[in-house]
């Protein structure tokens, strides 16, 4: 874990609304531009920019040699973006989709996640790992898997999900300022929602956050699952239930001072999440819940997931994906006699 | 220097039988398929052409999710299906519908994929013709594995496998080829050199002087054929194949041919290449080059012509036809088929979900 | 799922004591005795028999055709098993190390686990990856890993892990006849462990068993821990506790009813396993039970777990390992008021 | 067929300069090294056959968990190593420990995996040797990042990228030789081809004529050199890093040696292999080949010899005295090194860990 240091005093306005999307390419601007260590390749990031557009204009910007294009190998995507971090480099790699990084699987298990710790820290690997992950775009099979147990399972690795494009910035910031290698997941759902970011503002990785304040039941989401649970929230007040919300962020390590102290004050939890539940980050956290809150739970701690299936195709996603009304239905249970 | 192995080095100059303009090329290895191949790959061409035309259509009205075009490639897609016996067997790519369909596969079987309401919608084992992949060169290994098992039962089978120019960068691509060299398995790889993957040219994919010259690396012979040239296609298809058919092992053909419309409806090739690029390769167009050859030699009609062009018509609505009928889908789906037997785990979820459609039932709460 | 169909009479004597790798060498033997549609490949499968000889002799007995070594390529294996198996083979491959199946995973998560629902159950994919996992051998890194995590997460995988020679045998016979493809996960650890071994003897995959009748805790392990778990129970029998052991033994799909049943008995549980704990099979025992016996629990569900490290050296493994104190210490937490 | 890249064909034969017996052999394209050159290289021969020796001989005593020996390659080892210069960069793998050692590795380091005491005993940067590498071609990913850094910064360096013959078969040697060509990064791919992947013959690797015809199939050159003749390695792989390293991009090189001894003391090559064969390349051997040679010469003396001895005795005893000094552990390294900087996760796992080590001190409760 690194805390971030202050970021640069950006030329343009500090604070401009921007999709998620867009606030990724200026943290990744804003990177490039102060260090020129930091080089982004991958398939399609350079004349493309990507096809979600999120590297556009850097390889304009920064030329060639600081945003390019690679073979179409994902394992020698990340191999070589190890051996460059191995030599002073920092290194952010695109995969395109969730499913497509599953070729450099070996890498990141048995090299990204562990140069560090074989080599006694002689010889640590910064680099990110961007991938776009998640449902909910209509996307055709490998293009919506939920792949961030694999990573979060993997000691060594520091995964991160934000929600806004403020986090999205700053967060991405954090990630490349990191000594650590980090997996950036990005919820492609949430790429064309806008906020207000300000450039100057940092974010210290492994801190999750509570974005919305609740007395009766703790709903604890990341990436996708976020708005959702705000949204149940907002509904759940409707129905006179003062539902609290917390933000995770980092999947890996996990902050458990923030979650525990948010459950213990409502004693009631739900932990939402997009991937098929099994053996799923949900189940870590309502495992950690349980045991960490034992004491001060009311109800069981209950899990608002993905099934445990592959993922829907398109006309299908509708019925997969968590929902405002799941969400309710799972609240409704924390409360057997009614309230 | 030299090397016995060196024969399976490609050809400098891809194989050609027909000239851009249509005129017979002559080639000492290679001869021109007979009339009847001739006419009937015109006709496939002509309805290959009608199909991506058609499904680019369906996806500007919203019927399709997203439609990779082979407007260009037709040739390819029609010479990877003709060069097949019965019993052979096509493993296809997300881009390669054209040929999914010219194996026989109805449009709307061929089409649920990218209409979204399943993975895939034919039985594979019906048309012989494998799940069109997305990940890339990852089909590339079943096709060897599945000539593999056939070669051990001694059943005469040829497989072929189809993929792009990107995908030769990637490990699988390369791990198929050797198992299938190693273990002398009966697979003909068919690469669709287009020039691009999505966005990135064929000089990012590789420093070599052709794609085929990776074959000799693996101990198999390597060939370059003029991608948009049906009878030279073919003609190196068939040989390749008649080669696996009779047990002398694995061959790479590289076909040179061009991705003449954007990557998918959702890309934006004007970012990446230069207008004038397609238009050379427009100038190239394979079915152009066999009606000028067909109608000089007089074996295309003006009957025969527009008989195609109704036949073509008629695939084309039919098409249209099943894609404008909204398919009714079943959320039980979502849990029948992960096992062949659904487990307590997913008959909970699946009650699960049941019970908050019912509940929801008539709008949300 | 598939329940399995009565083992077919072996010639020679039904019970014999076997390491569990000779159980799975005799399973392997009879399944290709049984059906010859199975074939068995991998890396130093053939004339070596295998590293841990597991397919010693199957060469000799059933021929190169039947039994055979590959170019050394993981993905490859299992890609080329995926075809067999899609034209009416039933390959069982050896990964030969658990790190090593690594480059393998994107065909087992995007085709072994999905062919089946891609195509509504008309090409299923049955086929067998057998794995070695686990520590305890003093094994350098890449050779110790315990990856189940990741194949239990993944829909579409059925995941195996045997602890003693007999289920080795019943289960990997139930695997071979699945329809579905299975991950077979054997540890290496007891692969030199002994026991009784009736080959008329038949195990339905997904069913866990109460090893060790106990009224007052119930430990929950698999694989390697399940003989730590028992040795535990008994020195907790000899300071007057009664601990129940169950063995998962199918870690997915998994066995709700005899773990839930078993906790509900007791009020109390602990999960062990070598595995880093984080997002782990543990984490999701651990949150089923919390959630499902929720109000049968007088104390939180513990977890003995591998550290949020990559596995240690053979030096320190002993620090790593789950062992009989550590497992004593967290049913000690369970009576935080002493009994 | 000809073709513009054939010249990046490897030879028919492998390059030799020496034969089994030490008599030099004259080649077209490669000249002798000098006199210094050969006796510091016969210098290393003897030192890292001691090395392999003592090695497994600790092994015997329990002192080393496992030994990968290289036996019969020392030439490939040593030949690796002379041919960098100071700022080049060596991707060995767990059987390159002679190279590493010879790089300058002190033998007690190197040998810290083996013991088990951690992953890997020495810092990378310091002696310009990567880790040794066990998932195979996994490093020759990193070698080609690690190169193309310093090309983007336009430092001199070269890296030479080490594996087996087995590797040669895994997505990640061809994703690597496929990235070095298409950036033309200075890396020289270094195939020790020594017959066995473990138990399984190179003839299960591969159906092509010879590894090195992979080459072109990326657009890089390959050679094939007889890997047991140190002074042919030296002319080959400095020509190789010599391309390198102006900038006319990667290259292959694949030797052609044996694997004398076992896979590892764990295994049994009875089980897959004639004693026979064996013998036949013990003939071969890379030392006294160069013994014979420089004797010949009267480069050799007696008194060089035993001077020599002297040298590689002291190098064993190092070995042997830092390999029986118990190592010191330290549990809290398990939480150390995961992270730059320690997470309140591992914070409480060390806690809880130390707890336990404090009860439990004295013996199990
Ligand atoms: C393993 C993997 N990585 C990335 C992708 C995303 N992707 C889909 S098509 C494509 C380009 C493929 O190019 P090529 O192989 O030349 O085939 P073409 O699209 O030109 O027919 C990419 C990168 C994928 N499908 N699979
Ligand atoms: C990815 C991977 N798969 C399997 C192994 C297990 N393994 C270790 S060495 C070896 C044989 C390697 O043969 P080769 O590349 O020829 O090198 P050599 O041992 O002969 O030097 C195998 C299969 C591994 N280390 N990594
Ligand atoms: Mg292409
Ligand atoms: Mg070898």
């Amino acid at each position: 874990m690194t805390l971030i240091q202050d970021a640069p005093q950006a030329a343009r306005p500090a604070v401009e609304t921007l999709t998620m999307a867009g606030a990724i390419n200026r943290a990744l601007a804003d990177a490039m531009e102060a260090d020129d260590t930091v080089v982004v390749f991958g398939e399609d990031v350079g004349a493309l920019g990507g096809v979600f557009r999120v590297t556009d204009g850097l390889r304009a910007r920064f030329g060639e040699s600081r945003c390019y294009d690679t073979p179409l190998a994902e394992s020698g995507i990340v191999g070589t973006a190890v051996g460059m971090a191995m030599n002073g480099m920092h290194p952010v790699v695109e995969m395109q989709f969730d499913a497509f990084a599953y070729p450099a699987f070996e890498q990141v298990v048995s090299h990204v996640a562990k140069m560090g710790n074989r080599t006694r820290g002689a010889l640590r690997v910064p680099l990110v790992i961007r991938i776009p992950y998640g449902g909910g775009i209509g996307g055709v099979e490998h293009h919506c898997d939920s792949s961030e147990a694999y990573y979060a399972h993997t000691p060594g690795l520091t995964v991160v999900s934000p929600s806004t494009p403020q986090d999205a910035y700053s967060l991405l910031r954090a990630a490349i300022r990191s000594e650590d290698p980090v997996v950036f997941l990005e919820p492609k759902k949430l790429y064309w929602s806008k906020g207000e970011v300000d450039t100057s503002v940092t974010a210290t990785i492994g801190t999750a956050s509570v974005v919305r304040p609740g007395t009766d039941v703790t709903l604890i989401a990341y990436g996708t699952s976020v708005p959702t649970a705000i949204a149940a929230a907002e509904a759940a007040a409707t129905e006179g239930r003062s539902v609290q919300v917390v933000d995770v962020r980092t999947l890996a390590p996990f902050d458990d001072a923030t979650v525990t102290a948010a459950v213990n004050a409502t004693g009631r939890a739900v932990v939402i999440a997009e991937a098929p539940g099994y053996a799923s980050v949900a189940s870590e956290i309502a495992a950690r819940v349980a045991e960490r809150s034992f004491s001060y739970l009311e109800a069981p701690v209950r899990r608002v997931t993905g099934f445990d299936v592959p993922y829907a195709p398109p006309k299908l996603e509708h019925f997969y994906l968590p929902d405002v009304d799941r969400i309710l239905d799972a609240i409704d249970t924390l409360y057997p006699d009614g309230e | 220097m030299t090397d016995a192995s060196e024969d399976q080095l490609p050809r400098e100059h891809p194989v050609q039988l027909l000239d851009a303009a249509g005129t017979p090329v002559a080639d000492t290895g290679y001869r021109l398929p007979v009339k009847d191949r001739l006419l009937a790959g015109y006709r496939a061409l002509v309805i290959g052409r009608r199909i991506n035309d058609q499904s680019n259509a369906l996806v500007r009205q919203g019927r399709l999710a997203v439609y990779p075009s082979s407007h260009g490639q037709e040739a390819c897609q029609v010479a990877a299906v003709m060069t097949l016996a019965q019993q052979d067997w096509l493993f296809p790519t997300y881009r390669d519908s054209v040929a999914v369909i010219s194996r026989g596969v109805p449009p709307g079987e061929a089409m649920v994929l990218l209409r979204g309401d399943w993975h895939s919608g034919y039985d594979p084992k019906r048309y012989r013709v494998a799940t069109q992949a997305t990940p890339l060169a990852t089909q590339l290994l079943h096709a060897v594995g599945f000539a593999h098992a056939a070669k051990l039962r001694g059943e005469d089978m040829v497989v072929v496998a189809l993929c792009g120019d990107g995908a030769t960068s990637e490990g699988d691509f390369h791990e198929a080829m050797n198992f299938a060299a190693v273990f002398q398995v009966p697979v003909v790889f068919f690469v669709q050199n287009n020039e691009f993957a999505i966005s990135v040219p064929l000089s990012r994919q590789t420093a070599a002087a052709s794609l085929a010259h990776k074959a000799i690396g693996y101990g198999m012979p390597g060939e370059r054929v003029d991608g948009n040239d049906l009878p030279a296609l073919l003609a190196v298809l068939d040989a390749a194949v008649a080669r696996a058919r009779a047990g002398g092992g694995p061959s790479l053909v590289e076909a040179h041919t061009y991705r003449m419309q954007a990557h998918t409806n959702a890309d934006d090739d004007t970012r990446y290449r230069e207008q004038a690029d397609v238009q050379a390769w427009i100038d190239r167009d394979p079915l152009a080059r066999m009606r000028a050859f067909l109608t000089a030699k007089k074996w295309l009609t003006a009957a025969l012509e527009s008989e195609i062009a109704a036949e073509a018509e008629a695939v084309a609505t039919e098409l249209r036809d099943v894609m404008n009928a909204e398919a009714e889908v079943d959320p039980e789906d979502l849990f029948r088929h992960v096992y062949a037997q659904r487990t307590p785990q997913l008959d909970e979820q699946w009650e699960a979900l049941r019970d908050e459609l019912e509940r929801t039932e008539g709008g949300h709460r």
